[in-house]
């Protein structure tokens, strides 16, 4: 067969699973998949990450929750939704009837609460992984965030591991905002996760001169776009140099095929789009198409060889 | 699978004409069939800037009409304050520039199936979507009165044509520079008497729509709104947008106003609520 | 006598020192401050800091040491310097002579090391300060960073109070890489530093996809400029909360009054200019009368009033 | 005070002239008695795009000419290769737009104080600076020898008007579209015999001025080069573009080629220390 014409080999692997593409949504960035539907079809992605779901319905935060950065912007959405069990009546059904790949990303404000949202999931059929967002307050910790504390990091992914079953993948979703990276990684990584997602939005303010205060409500909200992105691809290598046997799903101010390709370039095994969505409806298959582009242009016949080419010399 | 944002496209569209008018500037875009599914109410979310562009969001426009006959196929019109660095760019379009656009997007006004007495409340460029809306509820027999108020006349947008679908106009400024002295809630209570006004739309500041709640309920008129909150997407993607809002089943939840909005019912919004959820919100 | 023609009054404190502006420029950013004399004169602004300076010469690292990212660079110097004698032998008595207020920088490998800086400096007259950079890799503790140790950052702090006496302020220089700035502030405070300087450099990387390794030849650098604005509001308002006494000077992507107004709302005493100059060379002075500009025309009478100003509501 | 950046000024100057040449763009640049400060070698460094850019950096480009005499003042010319998104903004900028340099910057070429021979070795856009060299050279007496190399023949800088001060003109291109198929280096040698050359003065990529260097040392000519190395500043406050200079001391120093450079002397470079720092060097 002759060489042009064949499909340019995209797989991808976390845990178990194979991935036809490796451009995914971020969560938080793609609604319930419905709203990017109108755009671009799904299947065309190696998965949709839903928004961090919780054990119960979450109002959020008051508005404002965003204001524009250079480059970035900052949201503080306070993690609303509708709770699992709604969760897992309509969206999920939605996006399985239409095979579309999901991921399921959950958030709890408690060890035990991720241990629910573990088990709900254990008997949902049709489902590609779950991330694991522990990017948030731990309430029986003085709000510390779980993955602030390599302690409490590890103890989540645990009892995740450990309800959800062997079958599924399971990708720690860790904070930048750290001292050890590194060390929040391995941790999580020994007690079970499959995969890392790096990197979550860094911590920020605006101020809004003429009102005196904070701009959101929320006061601190989470940066992310291109602002962020060199912090991500140094995180990224960082990790893969410690651990290049665990997929990374990397993201963070991806806008471009040529931006996954630093991603990947720096070991991520997947790249998630998020605010560039917010920017460009069809990002996600934009940049799965350009960076199908850089790839060959640049000799790679299967995208894993790519993956950590920065790593070589 | 389409069910939210149906009728959306994303398409690099040409800008037709960009004309001062007071305060603000008036756009014509080149958006062909789009022009067609669009409703008095929807939005456009707009690239600002090039590829070098350190402004990664788009800006929310409301569409001041739509028009899909004409010399160059169908087209949008919109009704530009320059006020940051997004919309002053726009502003700064010339003829034949192109700019990248997703639309039509959010909900439209509710047009009876009766003809009524409408009246219609704009503040600012709010004004902008009342007068398609004026002139769908013409065409439908029923009788539009409008009062358009801002700050000071060089805000209010009331452009001659616009009037052609309005019974009466009234203006009012804060430093009475045009019309009546005062704000647009001061002449409601006798206009709507006077019109015997049946139901109320409006748009502007959000100060402005909960003002105008307070006397559709006094009126107990029904009352469409549509609402302004800050948006990154303006497709349901993100959640930014969210403004307390009263469902069927009585639950308030935060809801997104690019999506169940821009027009909203004004009796379902849990008006001031800024900077705080309200309590009693599902999910508090 | 008028209220509009009369100065406005500008005066900042960092410990014993009063300085007549807030607008300072940043270490490592103004070179030896000869250069940008051609462009305005140093004695409008508070004062020069000067670039980290170690005990011996260092060559820093090998080029290139510079990506620009979306709205922002990375750097990769290494803390290149003539060392302390050659330091203090040609570029101190240039400032000082031309009556320059002058915050000398210093940097170290070892506690010790800073321990010297202090000594060397404490005999020379007509310096208005001395910033600790404890954003270095100490090599006595696994390359691990000094201000990401909150032991190692205390311990720096409390040699260098002791070698330099009390004269001088000591200002500690954190960096925004840790867990929790807060405790490493409240460290360093108690152990004798005068003010913080907030913030340094976040670490990043950036990858040429052409060449398929870091672009650095240092691989990773640091993150300046808009991007990391955000960044910098949200830790000088932190910090500020928790030690509403200790005065901050504040930095991290100012290129404007405005940006300028936003650090000092979150409680920045004064404001320091870094990658801004390199994009204009007048920015500090410029930033200086914007800067005043926007404080009249929210009505404040004196500097001091607005500092802190976005935490009253 | 100021013994750095002693010429230098910051202004918004207006573009009067931008004609694309080759692969190049040629732009005149209105900069008043900038002009006169101005010499051989020096750089302008200039901001790229708008309030809104994302680029926060100067790009550096080498002076092509620098005229204080003309119907417009004192004028600066460039030639620009439009290479990434900064240099392709100032490449499409439009005569009376107006953009912000700072200029003249670093070092300029040493003109010899009697008559020489002297070899001109260009590569690319790095031509540029050499005709402006030349005419110096040659209203001094010297005799001016030319070599343009570059990958094809678009990428040849080599204006008619600009060979008014050359004796001789070779022309290399690695493809052979045009001149003699090779490398500027493969020619050197020759033509240095020819022409008895004394001195080399070379401006373009950091490898070709290597290769020039090694032939330089050969022959034991002087060698003044113009290097290039990324830039944050341009005015010498960033340590960015540093490359390893050995001083009239004997030591090596990262020194600052925004400053020092520049133009610095061939043999006072260490060469081919690419993404490392040569041992010995002061502070390693
Ligand atoms: C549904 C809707 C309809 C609108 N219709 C119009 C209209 O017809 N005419 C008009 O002039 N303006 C309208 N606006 C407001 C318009 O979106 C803002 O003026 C514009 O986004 C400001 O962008 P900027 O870059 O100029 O300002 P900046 O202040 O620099 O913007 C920074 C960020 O804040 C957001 N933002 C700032 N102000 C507003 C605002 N008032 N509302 C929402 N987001 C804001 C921007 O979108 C951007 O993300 C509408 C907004 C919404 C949500
Ligand atoms: C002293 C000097 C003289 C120069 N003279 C000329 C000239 O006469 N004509 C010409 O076309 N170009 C010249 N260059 C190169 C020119 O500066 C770069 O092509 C330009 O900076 C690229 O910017 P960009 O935004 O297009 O590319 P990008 O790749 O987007 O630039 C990203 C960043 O890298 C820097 N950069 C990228 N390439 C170079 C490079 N080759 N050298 C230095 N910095 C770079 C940019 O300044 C910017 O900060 C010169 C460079 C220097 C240092
Ligand atoms: C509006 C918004 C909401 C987000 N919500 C979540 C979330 O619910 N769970 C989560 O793990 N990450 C969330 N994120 C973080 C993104 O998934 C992503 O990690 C981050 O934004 C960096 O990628 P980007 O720069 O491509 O957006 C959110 C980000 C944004 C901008
Ligand atoms: C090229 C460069 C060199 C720097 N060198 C130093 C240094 O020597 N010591 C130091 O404490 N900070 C150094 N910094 C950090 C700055 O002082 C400042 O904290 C940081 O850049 C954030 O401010 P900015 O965004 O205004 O540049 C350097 C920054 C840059 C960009
Ligand atoms: S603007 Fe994103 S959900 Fe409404
Ligand atoms: S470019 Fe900044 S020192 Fe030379």
């Amino acid at each position: 067969m002759n060489e042009t014409f064949k499909a340019f080999d995209f797989r991808t692997r976390f845990g178990s699973i194979t991935f036809p593409s490796p451009i995914f949504t971020a969560s938080g960035c793609a609604g319930s998949g419905k709203e990017l539907s109108q755009f671009f079809s799904l299947d065309e992605l190696g998965a949709i990450v839903t928004k961090s779901i919780a054990v119960k319905p979450r109002s959020g935060r008051a508005t404002p929750r965003m204001a524009e950065t250079p480059s970035g912007m900052l949201n503080s959405i306070g993690l609303q939704g509708p709770g699992i069990d709604q969760f897992l009546e309509i969206d999920i059904p939605w996006l399985i009837s239409r095979n579309v790949r999901t991921i399921v990303s959950i958030s709890g404000e408690t060890v035990e609460e991720y241990a629910t949202l573990a088990r709900k999931l254990r008997s949902v059929s049709g489902l590609s992984g779950i991330e694991v967002n522990i990017s948030c307050p731990n309430v029986e910790n003085r709000g510390m965030v779980f993955a602030c504390d390599p302690i409490a990091s590890r103890e989540v992914i645990q009892v995740v591991r450990r309800n959800l079953g062997n079958d599924l993948p399971i990708i720690a979703k860790l904070s930048p905002d750290v001292t050890d990276l590194v060390s929040i990684a391995h941790g999580v990584v020994d007690a079970g996760a499959n995969g890392l997602a790096l990197i979550n939005t860094l911590l920020g303010m605006v101020i809004d001169i003429d009102a005196r205060r904070p701009k959101l409500a929320g006061k601190t909200g989470g940066l992310s776009g291109p602002a962020i992105r060199p912090v991500a691809v140094r995180a990224i290598y960082q990790v893969h140099a410690a651990l290049p046997q665990i997929p990374i799903l990397g993201m963070g101010g991806v806008a471009s095929g040529r931006d996954a390709l630093e991603l990947i370039f720096a070991g991520a095994s997947g790249v998630s789009i998020g605010t560039a969505t917010f920017g460009d409806p069809g990002a996600p298959l934009r940049i799965k198409r350009e960076l199908e582009i850089a790839l060959k242009e640049r000799g790679f016949s299967s995208f894993a060889d790519a993956v950590g080419a920065a790593h070589e010399s | 699978m389409k069910t939210i944002n149906p009728k959306a496209q994303q398409r690099d569209v040409e800008v037709l004409s960009n004309k001062k008018v007071g305060a603000y500037h008036h756009i014509v875009l080149a958006v062909g069939d789009l022009a067609i599914a669009t409703r008095p109410g929807n939005f456009v979310a707009i690239s600002v800037g090039d590829a070098m562009s350190n402004t990664i969001l788009r800006r929310a426009f409301a569409i001041y009409r739509a028009s899909d006959r004409g010399q160059y196929g169908g087209t949008i019109e919109l009704v530009v304050a320059p006020h940051g660095l997004g919309s002053r760019w726009l502003c700064a379009r010339q003829i034949h520039d192109r700019v990248n656009i997703v639309a039509p997007l959010g909900t439209s006004f509710g047009i009876p199936t009766e003809p009524v007495n409408a009246l219609l409340v704009g503040g600012g460029y709010g004004a902008a979507p009342l007068f398609g809306l004026a002139e769908v509820l013409k065409s439908q027999g029923s009788r539009v009165d409008m009062i358009l108020g801002a700050s000071v006349a060089g805000k209010i947008y009331a452009p001659l044509e616009g009037k052609r679908s309005v019974n009466t106009t009234t203006l009012t400024t804060e430093d009475g520079s045009t019309g009546i002295k005062g704000r647009v809630t001061d002449v409601m209570p006798a206009l709507i008497e006077k019109h015997k006004s049946e139901i109320i739309y409006s748009c502007g500041p959000m100060a402005m729509l909960n003002a105008v709640n307070q006397i559709a309920e006094q009126f107990q008129l029904m009352h469409q709104c549509a609402v302004e909150e800050s948006m990154a997407c303006g497709i349901g993607v993100c959640m930014t947008c969210v403004i307390p809002l009263k469902g069927d089943d009585g639950l308030v939840r935060m809801s997104r106003s690019c999506i169940d909005g821009p027009v909203v019912d004004g009796s379902a919004v849990i008006w001031g609520s800024d900077r705080t959820v309200p309590e009693g919100t599902l999910g508090k």
